[in-house]
């Protein structure tokens, strides 16, 4: 299930009912992040973003399915998913390896949710739908690497992490899905953290704490980086 | 206004004369210059005293230079930021500084616990172990606080550190430690190779001995070596310096412990930055090239301040422009301590007298004592005359025995040089031996690790820079970094010759660990009882457990020990070495783990709408949960409480109950899978429906317990308890994957996913209604008890809905996406209006599982069985599970075992605690009929009076009895009755209604 | 020779020439009633109840290293009797009671000092589960408190109570808790015994048992050669599988390394020893002026006596969180221990299935503090071939019969004791 | 210590737990009481070589078969466990 915003939506009178609510939506971190500058001031070294509506499901290979797993996945996404820790883009969503023999889809705009994707994957694999389950922090900045640096103890170096590098890790003791996007046309590394949604505002305060030395730019998007 | 520094030269050294600062020691205002140590201000400004031994109190001054000193130990800083026995030596001086001596009272000069030295020749080494002993009860109420009180050095600060501390990785193909000439031609030749270099200097500037001793590098002055190399090295990629950093320990898998001391050079750190940073260094290959430390030789009076290291000296005179003294000494034993003169002379500093312990001296050097006038006298020190003031007389024993005076204000000693062992010995390797330069080298280095220069015991510039590039290009290469390293720098070497003098005998104290007040006269008592191994040496005189960790006094130690024994020093051996190589600051291991930050904090998906309820929220585990929702008016937690249940059983309320675990459990072989987890069966469960489930552990003891609904034939939704749902998801994955491989059965965790809320209550119904889709039949045909489904939501978004109940109430979960968390509970609380709802906490839920008699954590405890929790009956005897055949066990199955039953005090108006234990009525408590205890309490709103659950041997058969609630720890003692554990609604005719 | 300020101060007079050694340098005999395996705190405390309490004097304690090597003199001292579980509550009492009387029975200070032991609690379910735990004390006998949060804020007003993760609500406390100086521990028991005729054998190592027809155990092979015995007493700690393997047995025990920490020695600072109860820290401040402290064991099996930096930085994180005016203080020392983590917590003390070899193992972290009644219990067992009734339910084959002794309710994975 | 998980690379310490010697294997269905107390409560303790259960729980979680020096800490092979992703394991 997508988990971008539902209209609110106004109960019909003959269910006799006073009630009239909406089912707004609401981002974890949302009272945690203040848009703006952080810490010290000047040119901000790291900017801090938080990307807001996606679908996000995993897909997990049923015993011995693996390689039946990729075939419809080629087909569907165009690409091969990712067999190894990497994350692959194509038009419309990102396939981010997530562990031996399952990946995520991540998109948006309800593209590729669960129930769109479970006819494609029906004999191969099990989907999970995890939209709502993780937050979406994107990194960037001259400095963005060193305060990865305090946070992550897996090696960033562009030799050992290039672009389309992924890795489930863990993140000052958090468990994440780390995967480095495209630079940026200012030639800025790019790196995006699927963090658990109960744990993205504890860590989202350890990043402001990590950073506040740099010079933060903090903001959020709708758009997948 | 600042005193004028007396024993400054006019010129030279490494400091910024422009930049003067004022600073403070004991009081007394000073000043120095930007690029001074604290110890080179003070030398500076001819102080001498500046500190007091451990253990008699005797005046000491500033012997070494570097992070090997034993004595300058002083107080930097005041109040919160106060840091007790920080090197005077290594301490980078800064506008404002504030220090202050130690272990003396009530001042430097006057001590009044010097007149422990007149009991010295009872305080020696263990004399604690021989006394102190009777009366008995003295050692806790006048003996230990004396001694804890004399203890000690310096003192801690006494409120919170105020500043902040970060940890950081690091990776690389070589790590360096040390800058001097071996360090920086490593890095040289790992850098030109293409390797990505780390090279740490714990000092503020980079060069090591180059700055004290300069020499000639590739035909140019050190200096100038110096600069281009720095200027290379910067323009490297992937070579990194840092400065003010210590590579202090090394760990498994090449990972280096390293401190950085990032603002410790300024009164207070800049905003938004760290007082220090641990670095996490993960190297392919280490090169230690940390160079080596002058040892001192041990002879009476060798602690008179104004004996200073021969090496130190030279460090002060050219390094700092300060001069220890105006005319000068050296006892040496070695050809090196002879290049103190040299300087000493360069700087236009007088010179006494050199005794060389040697048989004889250089014609170069006999020519230079004619040029300038002093005497080479060929023996020992035999005594220094001299005190708070420094030396003023100097005895010599000449070899043949003759003796001699000299007079002079300062004492260089050189006893010849340590590699610095530390870091390739703390895998437990142990260095060897080197008859050649009478020292240990590294032996037995951990993987990855090599040693070079001063470090591996060649202390020759030419060696340091040879070996040091060889050492760093074969560090590159087995990195595979094969770049062309070009050519190594070239340099002579200094002439070496060494004689081993150790100790001299004489009168008077002769110190091996200047710290902790260790002579040579405890090692050969130590030995005369026993203590000969060097470890018991260490431990029965403390030799080398001071803050320096006895980098200037474990050699010479065991060393003498080795003479009294008649073995040889390589028999002797060395003790253990132990990390960290320099003491580190608790906080920089701790980082920003601490106060609010120490863990993480996990927040449920309404935590935030709760928090504008007024919610007080409760720890469990990471997260913070609601416990109750206090109102206006309300005199306390229980008032609120017991309206929170009361509204529930009465009306409608909701909990948040997304703590829980919640496992998506996907596969063919799902059904089969859950069947040897639980002890119970779930392939037989319908899609639709929602089963309690138990698991125990491979021993038989349960281990955790939750519903688990069927949502398809190869789709189940397992749950967990909030405590154990990361371990659950753990065995789970192990039974899967070791266990159980050929089941094809799939786990996701989706704890994150759903925002889970019971509502409960007789209108639960009537509130549902307001929420699902009216298409949806929650009638109790459409929607039975234990039934699982998903429904639509109006508003279109779909939502799992379980009929399940743990407060016994009539009562759905539901689950909805998680970012409508919020939402959830707005909505309830505005569809539930005409009903009343009422939200409720953890503590109400608590209320309502007690009454219910549901068990939880405190009947979980890990050490209960099914049966003693009345769930024995749920044991499926037609298959295998986890913990079947250990759970058959004979203990595990005996009638006399404590069981779940429910407690309430007779009277009626009596608290009950959980804690209290139960002991059978009239009997006296002891071990013997101890037979239980109250695990869970609670107020039962429902019965109006306190009622409990307990672990009471045979309790169920006891239904009835009264008993004796024994709970000494709060005094109180009184009359319960056991019970059948579900107080209320035994027949669960409410929640199926 | 007697130890006291007298004799002390006589020996001053002739510039402590006189001193005789603290136990003697024995070479093993051919035989002897009683051999000890293991020349720490346990083995050589058996050797003196054996000699003083049950007039055993034909006693060999062999050591491989020098006395104390192993975790005797690798231990953060601290001494307790606060269990909550059958077997081990009167047993760690009993201990607590020998502590006491110590300096007297040996004639040599160990420095025991009862400062108190706190165990701090974070939550209600922590409160509760330290009453039970106190209240079996105290029915027991043993002195216990159960202090709320008020009290600590007038005990220790340094804690953070203000800025904390998981605030400190209170503490069980045990007044005659406290430390003791470990190696004096070893010395003294070496000392005493060695007055009484046990021979103390450094320097040599077991290598096998030496086994009559029926396999009885009948003396030992060692490094200083073969060494009969009516009797052997196995009390190897860190090193108790691989002895027993010696013997074909597989014991219920896993070795672990627990690291502990030492601080730059500064003023009295702490007071007693506590225990954060939110996360991984214990601490107390030796006589010296250092603190000492230690928290989790690493968590997989080793014998090479180091630790790693997480555990370190858990450890200090801990410390921080709880006691935040010693972020600068300085960590002068880290050291690791080689622990026999038996299987549910507890240890085992128990003849085993082998004729004449018994075994004296599995005490996890718990292994100083019960030094002396260690000692008296096995001496017990090995004069008497019966368990000592503080000793009754430290049986090895519990496991079998599921009669686990679990303070942490952690079942059978070594690690998490 | 640093483990190189087969599927994720190198790794630091403390994103894997430990479960312990992976020589036991779990006695079938009807084993017996004796062989379970073995499998359950005995160890060899290797002080040595010895294959370990590991599980990369901060990782791709992957329970993990770690051959290590329990004396030196060294790790020579890991390996994934027979059900580790979705490998195919004969029914």
């Amino acid at each position: 299930m997508s988990n971008s915003a539902i209209p609110s939506s106004t109960i019909r009178m003959e269910d006799a009912s006073v009630a009239e609510f909406s089912w707004d939506i609401r981002s974890p971190i949302e009272r945690a992040l203040v848009v703006g500058p952080y810490g010290a001031l000047g040119e901000a070294g790291v900017s801090l973003t938080e990307i807001r509506n996606f679908d996000l499901v995993q897909v997990m290979a049923r015993r011995g399915k693996a390689a039946e797993m990729t075939k419809p996945a080629k087909a569907r996404f165009g690409v091969a998913a990712p067999e190894m820790p990497k994350a692959v883009s194509t038009a419309d969503a990102t396939l981010i390896w997530s562990g031996p023999d399952q990946f995520f889809v991540l998109s948006k705009g309800g593209k590729h949710t669960t129930e769109a994707l479970v006819q494609t994957f029906a004999s191969s694999a099990s989907l999970s739908d995890q939209s709502h389950a993780r937050v979406l922090i994107s990194i960037s900045g001259p400095k963005g690497r060193m305060m990865l640096a305090k946070l992550s103890s897996i090696d960033l170096h562009p030799d050992a992490f290039p672009a389309g590098a992924a890795a489930t890790t863990s993140m000052d003791h958090t468990s994440v899905t780390l995967w480095r996007g495209n630079d940026r046309p200012d030639g800025q590394a790019v790196f995006n953290v699927l963090v658990f949604a109960t744990f993205a505002e504890s860590l989202w305060h350890t990043m402001l704490d990590s950073a506040a030395e740099y010079g933060v730019e903090i903001g959020h998007s709708e758009d997948l980086a | 206004m600042a005193g004028a520094q007396t024993n400054r030269l006019d010129n030279g050294g490494l400091i910024d004369r422009s930049a003067p600062l004022n600073f403070r020691f004991d009081g007394k205002t000073f000043q120095g210059f930007q690029g001074d140590t604290l110890a080179s201000a003070l030398v500076a400004n001819g102080v001498k005293l500046v500190g007091r031994s451990f253990k008699y109190h005797r005046p000491r001054g500033i012997l070494t230079a570097g992070s090997e000193e034993p004595n300058a130990l002083v107080e930097l800083r005041t109040g919160a930021r106060r840091e007790a026995n920080t090197k005077a030596t290594t301490a980078e001086l800064y506008e404002g500084l504030e220090a202050a001596s130690q272990n003396r009272w009530p001042s430097l000069r006057h001590d009044v616990m010097s007149v422990n030295q007149l009991f010295a020749p009872i305080f020696v080494a263990g004399f604690y172990y021989k006394t102190f002993m009777w009366p008995a009860k003295f050692w806790e109420m006048i003996y230990e606080p004396a001694i804890r009180r004399a203890a000690g050095l310096g003192r801690a600060a006494i409120v919170a550190d105020p500043d902040h501390y970060d940890k950081a990785w690091a990776h690389c193909d070589v790590v360096i430690a040390g800058s001097g000439p071996a360090g920086l031609a490593a890095a040289l030749a790992a850098g030109r190779s293409g390797a990505r270099v780390i090279l740490c200097e714990e000092d503020f500037t980079l060069g090591g001995r180059l700055l004290s001793d300069g020499g000639t590098i590739d035909g140019l002055p050190a200096a100038e070596w110096l600069t281009r190399t720095l200027t290379e090295l910067a323009s490297t990629p992937d070579v990194r310096i840092m400065t003010r950093t210590t590579l202090f320990g090394v760990y498994d898998g090449g990972t280096y412990g390293a401190i950085e001391r990032v603002n410790d050079y300024l009164p207070t750190p800049p905003e938004h930055q760290v007082r220090q940073r641990l670095w996490r260094i993960v190297a392919q290959r280490c090169v230690v090239a940390a160079g080596a430390i002058e040892r001192p030789i041990v002879f009476a009076g060798n602690d008179t301040p104004g004996v200073m290291m021969a090496s130190a000296m030279r460090t002060y005179v050219t390094r700092y422009a300060a001069t220890p003294a105006k005319r000068i000494a050296l006892f040496t034993n070695n050809e090196d301590g002879w290049r103190t003169v040299e300087t000493a002379l360069a700087a236009g500093l007088q010179v006494a007298a050199v005794i060389d312990a040697r048989p004889d001296v250089s014609p170069a050097h006999r020519s230079l004592a004619s040029r300038n006038g002093f005497t080479v006298l060929h023996g020992s020190v035999s005594g220094v005359d001299g005190g708070k003031d420094g030396v003023r007389k100097i005895a010599v024993s000449l070899t043949g025995g003759a003796r001699a005076e000299v007079e002079a204000d300062g004492l260089a000693v050189s006893g010849g040089w340590n590699p610095a062992v530390g870091l390739t010995s703390y895998h437990r390797g142990r260095p060897k031996w080197r008859d050649d330069i009478s020292a240990f080298v590294p032996d037995g280095a951990p993987p990855g690790m090599a040693a070079a220069g001063a470090a591996n015991g060649d202390f020759g510039l030419g060696a340091c820079l040879s070996q040091g590039f060889a050492t760093g290009a074969a560090a590159a290469r087995d990195a595979g970094r094969n770049g062309n390293a070009g050519a190594a720098p070239i340099a002579d070497d200094e002439a070496f010759s060494l004689t081993p003098l150790w100790h001299v005998a004489g009168k008077g104290k002769a110190f091996v660990d200047q710290q902790h007040d260790v002579t040579a006269s405890d090692i050969e008592l130590a030995q005369r009882e026993g203590f000969e191994s060097v470890e018991h040496l260490k431990r029965y005189t403390t030799l080398g457990m001071a803050t320096d960790q006895g980098k200037t006094s474990n050699v010479a130690g065991l060393a003498i020990m080795a003479a009294v024994t008649g073995k040889s020093i390589p028999e002797t051996g060395t003790t253990i070495y132990r990390p960290p190589y320099v003491p580190v600051a608790i906080g920089a291991f701790a980082g920003h783990h601490r106060d609010e930050t120490f863990h993480a904090t996990r927040l449920t998906p309404s935590h935030h709408w709760a928090a504008e309820q007024g919610a007080i929220f409760v720890d469990t585990g990471l997260w913070k949960r609601a416990q109750w929702y206090p109102r206006a008016g309300e005199k306390d937690w229980l008032e609120s409480v017991t309206r929170e249940v009361k509204a529930v059983r009465s009306g409608v309320g909701f909990c948040d109950v997304s703590t829980l675990g919640k496992i998506d459990v996907h596969g063919p072989d799902a059904g089969a899978f859950l069947d040897r987890v639980y002890i119970n069966t779930f392939s037989s469960l319908a899609v639709g429906k929602a089963r309690y489930g138990l698991m125990l552990r491979e021993d038989g003891l349960v281990y955790d317990d939750g519903t688990t609904s069927r949502l398809a034939e190869d789709h189940y939704f397992l749950t967990t308890t909030t405590a154990k749902a990361g371990l659950v998801m753990q065995h789970l994955e192990f039974c899967r994957q070791v266990l159980f491989p050929e089941l094809d059965v799939q786990l996701t965790s989706v704890s994150d996913q759903w925002a889970q809320f019971s509502i409960a209550g007789p209108k639960t119904r009537d509130l549902l209604k307001e929420i699902v889709d009216p298409a949806e039949d929650l009638s109790n045909e459409g929607f039975p008890f234990m039934g699982a489904r998903e429904v639509a939501l109006r508003g279109g978004i779909k939502a799992r809905l379980f009929r399940i109940s743990f407060s016994g109430e009539m009562a759905f979960e539901i689950s909805v996406p998680a970012r409508y968390g919020g939402a959830m509970a707005r909505n309830l609380m505005q569809a539930g209006k005409p009903f009343g709802v009422t939200p409720y906490g953890t503590e109400a839920l608590g209320v309502m599982r007690v009454e219910k008699g549901h068990v939880a954590g405190p009947e979980l405890s890990g050490t209960t069985t099914a049966a003693d929790l009345g769930l024995g009956k749920m044991m499926s005897t037609k298959k295998d599970f986890i913990g079947r055949v250990m759970a058959g066990r004979e203990a595990l199955v005996a009638p006399d075992r404590q069981v779940v039953v429910g407690i309430k005090p007779v009277d009626k108006a009596r608290r009950l605690r959980s804690g209290a234990h139960i002991i059978p009525k009239g009997q006296t408590p002891g071990p013997d009929n101890d037979q239980g205890y109250v695990t869970s309490v609670c107020f039962s709103p429902t019965l109006d009076q306190w009622i409990g659950l307990g672990l009471v041997e045979r309790g169920r058969e006891r239904i009835g009895e009264i008993v004796h609630a024994h709970d000494p720890l709060r005094g109180e003692d009184y009359d319960v009755e056991l019970c059948n554990p579900v107080f209320y609604d035994p027949d669960g005719g409410r929640q199926r209604g | 020779m007697k130890y006291s300020i007298f004799s002390l101060a006589r020996a001053a007079l002739s510039g402590h020439k006189n001193w005789q050694r603290t136990w003697r340098d024995a070479s093993p005999k051919d035989h002897y009633d009683v051999v000890v395996i293991g020349g720490g705190g346990h083995g050589l405390a058996t050797a003196w109840f054996l000699a003083s309490e049950f007039g055993i004097k034909n006693v060999a304690v062999l050591e491989k290293g020098w006395i104390g090597s192993g975790n005797a003199g690798r231990n953060t001292t601290i001494i307790r009797s606060n269990y909550g579980l059958p077997g081990n509550t009167g047993f760690y009492e009993l201990s607590m009671k020998l502590w006491e009387r110590m300096e007297q029975d040996l004639n040599y200070n160990s420095m025991v000092s009862q400062r108190g032991v706190l165990n701090l609690y974070h939550s209600d379910a922590q409160r509760d589960a330290y009453a039970r735990r106190g209240n079996t004390m105290r029915i027991n006998g043993i002195d216990a408190e159960l202090l709320d949060q008020a009290a600590l804020k007038k005990m220790l007003p340094f804690l953070n109570f203000d800025h904390a993760r998981f605030p400190v609500q209170g503490g069980l406390l045990q007044r005659r808790g406290g430390t003791a100086r470990h190696d004096a521990v070893v010395w003294g028991y070496a000392h005493a015994a060695s007055e009484l005729g046990v021979d103390i054998i450094q320097n040599c190592e077991v290598t096998g048992f030496v086994r009559d027809g029926n396999g009885k155990v009948t003396g030992v092979e060692t490094s200083r050669g073969k060494i009969g015995a009516g009797k052997v007493g196995m009390a190897v700690a860190g090193s108790s599988s691989r002895v027993a393997a010696m013997a074909g047995l597989r014991l219920p025990i896993e070795s672990h390394v627990l690291q502990a920490f030492v601080s730059e020695a500064i003023k009295p600072l702490i007071p007693g020893v506590m225990t954060f109860g939110a996360g991984h820290f214990y601490v107390s401040q030796s006589d010296k002026g250092g603190l000492v402290f230690g928290g989790d064991i690493d968590g997989y099996n080793s014998y090479a006596q180091r630790g790693n930096l997480p555990v370190m930085e858990d450890v200090c994180e801990g410390g921080m969180a709880l006691i935040p005016m010693i972020g600068r203080v300085r960590l002068l020392r880290q050291w690791g221990g080689i622990m026999d983590m038996s299987m549910d917590g507890s240890p085992i003390i128990d003849k085993t299935p082998v004729d004449g070899l018994y075994l004296n193992a599995g005490w996890c972290y718990g292994g100083f503090k019960a030094t002396p009644a260690s000692g008296f219990v096995f001496a017990h067992l090995l004069a008497r071939d019966e368990s000592h009734k503080e000793a009754a339910l430290f049986r090895l084959d519990r496991f079998q019969r599921g009669a686990m002794i679990d303070e942490k309710g952690q079942g059978a994975q070594p690690n998490l004791h | 210590m640093r483990i190189v998980c087969p599927f994720c690379g190198e790794r630091e310490l403390s994103e894997f737990s430990y479960l312990g010697d992976a020589k036991p294997q779990r006695p079938v269905a009807n084993a017996g009481e004796d062989a379970v107390y073995d499998y359950v409560y005995l160890r060899d303790n290797v002080a040595g070589v010895m294959a370990e259960n590991w599980y990369h729980g901060g990782g791709c979680r992957a329970w993990l078969k770690v051959t290590r020096n329990t004396l030196t800490h060294e790790i020579s092979a890991v390996e994934p466990t027979a059900g580790a992703g979705a490998a195919k394991v004969g029914a």
